[in-house]
């Protein structure tokens, strides 16, 4: 009989000598980097397959580090292609842009977010904060949200410490890590509602 | 500890100027005094000597100081019987520093034998092939403890032979004038040393003469086993002169050849590890 | 302002010293290989590079500078 | 362990996570952190071009802004580096070098010029797709023993990994800049700066030099 780990694990296999072989097969640079996106797929899922407390905590810095390789590769790729155009347009309709309900709604989210706390509340909490900016036309400050990300990252960092060292104030701790990860979440995804247009015009 | 050092030194120097001569004797040429390297290193060191313009100058002196500690280094290991790992691993960064060497005058000679010595990086794998075999064979990679074992078990030149043919293709491929010596061919004008003259020369000619010694040496230590330092010296002589016959009897390959060879000299050698691997 | 020949006289014989000194006091076993080791890796370079320095420099100002390429 | 490379000569554990130096991985540490230094003291040499055909030659200028880009880079570099040297348990040694491979295709990126761009996107797709065994070799590892402290792993206490394991570790890293896959990276060294660009090969050999003692001690 073999096990479900084995089973698991020679399919995840199987899908990544997939992959490499069309990767192998692929000559045009766009496809092999959207190929090599799917490298990742099976790479997380073999790590997903300990299935543990541990695989979760794992997947999460493969996947930032994936993800990280995937855009400076674009980049390159835009580089090197000379495609600097990006799209100029942005959701623009009129009657939201003047009422005061995306307000309103973006409020409720962010303060149920908070309620939440965590990834799942940094996650809607950047909701509202995206519907506000893409409902308003607002250009979002880069450079103010970019420090509270990395301050609320050092939070984070700084609750670890807590419990590393002084296990006893471990509520703190908690706090501190499930406050910094909200802050973190939200500002990331909500700079996603801003990334269109030109760059720091 | 010192008299070791200026031993190495010396020696080595002296090796490679037999190995200048035994060459240039194979071929019907006078060739140079075998002292010959020992004057280089003197003639460079009396040379007036500044930093190229368009040197990149912290790593332009840098890295001969890297090359001369790293060797040093790597002569100190082989004195106390330490870790073979450490060797392959000094071998290993030697070829940053012949990368730093090229790279940082901004010469577009040295920048290409800088190019031609990382592309050869192939020639490495035999070595850790010939470590991990010895590894398997001694379950141990501190040189003293081979040592000790090849005092019970006889000579591993004997036990694994083609650990043996590995080790000393690793040596030829960084023997001057070789059929793997790419990286300082003519038509680089020296290849990486190029744009490194005066004293910045002399300190490679010493990690030169250094490196010579420690890797004939350890060759000797690994396979042949403890000698007194007479019989020592004279091995690593005739291993010196068999090294100076391939080098003198072959041409010098293109820089394509040379990596294609080492693959396939690499590719024979990790079969020849999982074989080995397979039977203990 | 010390002259180059100076300064390299100077660390010519502070480096050679301190290998001297490593290895004397690994001989008579004060310091082990490692330790010594570790000084000589150090000191030797600089001894070398330093002692042809030495016997190159000017003793007054005034290479001949390098016009560029 | 203690047979293939000498005791370790320093511990700090974090719980699973866990840094050690043993003579080996102490040497190669110290190689990273002096070439970072030359990394951080050293102005980028200006690359002399031949005119084909002619006498005439020229040497290239390297931005300001394009200097601090790279040197940022290489400085990433030096410390991933530096950090897959003394982790002690697989999978942050796997992380760490993933992130050699993300810096190493910065450090060339901001060269402008088509032919190391070019280089620099295939070996990071190379690269990237070498992520998957080295993170598949670290989860394995984990899945089979239980643990990824490498000490634990060598002193015995735990299960040996497994053959597939081990292998798709050293695949991975040869993936991160290695012999064969080497061709990919090779034009990179077009690029001018010469301190930047030496960090692109000096890690990947510390990784490799690495990961040896990985494969073997586990």
């Amino acid at each position: 009989m073999v096990s479900e780990y084995a089973l698991g694990l020679g399919i995840a296999l199987l899908c990544a000598v997939l992959v490499f072989a069309a990767l192998s097969r692929e000559w045009d640079d766009l496809h092999r980097l959207l190929l090599v996106d799917l490298v990742e797929i099976p790479s997380l899922a073999i790590v997903a397959l300990v299935g543990t407390d541990l695989a979760e905590a794992l997947i999460l810095p493969g996947l930032v580090v994936g993800i990280a390789e995937m855009l400076a590769l674009s980049q390159i790729y835009l580089l090197k292609e000379g495609l600097q155009e990006r799209p100029e347009g942005r959701l623009r309709i009129e009657v939201i842009e003047k009422a005061d309900a995306p307000v309103i709604l973006s409020l409720v989210l962010v303060c149920y977010g908070i309620v939440l706390s965590g990834f799942t509340g940094g996650g809607i909490a950047a909701l509202g904060m995206i519907f506000l900016f893409m409902a308003k036309g607002a250009r979002e400050p880069h450079e103010l949200l970019e420090t509270a990300a990395g301050i609320s990252w050092a939070v984070w960092i700084g609750a670890f410490f807590v419990f590393m060292f002084a296990p006893q104030y471990w509520l703190l701790a908690v706090l501190a890590a499930g406050f910094g990860i909200l802050i973190k979440v939200m500002v990331k995804l909500s700079l996603v509602g801003g990334m269109w247009g030109k760059p720091h015009d | 500890m010192l008299a070791e050092l200026l031993l190495a030194v010396v020696y080595g120097l002296l090796l490679l100027g037999i190995h200048r001569k035994v060459i240039a004797r194979i071929q019907k040429r006078p060739g140079p005094p075998i002292w010959q390297e020992v004057l280089h290193i003197l003639k460079f060191s009396f040379k007036t000597t500044w930093v190229p313009a368009t040197a990149s100058g912290v790593l332009f002196v840098g890295v001969v100081i890297i090359a001369i500690a790293i060797w040093t280094a790597a002569l100190l290991v082989v004195i106390a019987g330490g870790s073979l790992m450490i060797l392959f691993g000094i071998y290993m960064l030697h070829k940053i520093v012949e990368h730093g060497f090229g790279l940082s005058s901004g010469s577009p000679y040295g920048k290409f034998g800088g190019v031609r010595s990382v592309i050869s990086a192939a020639s490495e794998i035999p070595l850790f092939v010939s470590v991990s075999v010895i590894a398997l064979f001694t379950g141990t990679l501190m040189i003293d403890e081979i040592v000790a074992f090849e005092g019970a078990n006889g000579p591993l030149l004997l036990l694994a032979p083609p650990a043996a043919i590995a080790m000393y293709l690793v040596i030829l491929s960084k023997m001057p004038f070789g059929p793997f010596s790419i990286v300082e061919s003519k038509e680089l004008v020296s290849g990486y040393k190029t744009e490194h003259f005066g004293i910045w020369r002399a300190g490679l000619e010493v990690c030169n003469g250094l490196k010579t010694f420690v890797l004939l040496n350890a060759f000797v230590l690994v396979f042949i086993g403890a000698l007194p330092l007479w019989l020592l010296l004279l091995l690593m002589l005739a291993i010196l002169v068999s090294l100076s016959f391939v080098c003198a009897l072959t041409p010098m390959l293109s820089p394509f050849d040379s990596v294609t060879v080492q693959m396939i000299i690499t590719g024979l050698m990790l079969v020849y590890a999982i074989v080995v691997w397979v039977m203990i | 302002m010390m002259a180059r020949k100076q300064k390299m006289a100077i660390l010519a014989l502070l480096s050679g010293s301190v290998c001297l000194l490593a290895g004397v006091l690994h001989t008579i076993g004060t310091f082990d290989l490692v330790a010594a080791g570790i000084v000589l890796i150090i000191a030797f370079p600089a001894f070398v590079l330093s002692l042809f320095a030495l016997w190159m420099a000017g003793e007054h100002a005034g290479d001949i500078p390098f016009m560029g390429y | 362990m203690i047979e293939l490379e000498g005791a370790p000569l320093f511990t700090l554990e974090f719980g699973d996570i866990l840094v050690y130096f043993t003579p080996y991985t102490a040497s190669l540490f110290l190689l990273a952190l002096l070439f970072t230094a030359i990394v951080v003291l050293s102005r980028p040499e200006r690359q002399v071009e031949i005119l084909f055909g002619t006498d005439a030659c020229y040497a290239k200028d390297t931005s300001i802004e394009e200097l601090r880009f790279r040197r940022f880079m290489s400085i990433a570099c030096g410390l991933a580096t530096m950090g897959a040297m003394v982790s002690g348990d697989v999978f942050d040694y796997t992380l760490f070098t993933a992130l050699v491979g993300v810096t190493n295709v910065g450090i060339v990126a901001a060269v402008k010029s088509r032919h190391v761009q070019n280089a620099a996107f295939q070996y990071g797709i190379v690269a990237l797709a070498g992520t998957l065994p080295l993170f598949g070799g670290a989860a394995i590892v984990v899945a089979s023993t239980g643990t990824l402290s490498i000490l634990r792993l060598a002193g015995g206490t735990a299960p040996g990994a497994p053959l597939l394991a081990k292998a798709l570790l050293t695949l991975g890293v040869m993936g991160e800049g290695m012999a064969p896959f080497y061709a990919a990276k090779a034009e990179m060294f077009r690029a001018p700066g010469a301190p930047y660009v030496i960090m692109c090969s000096l890690s990947s050999l510390l990784i490799f030099l690495r990961v040896i003692e990985v494969v073997l001690v586990i």
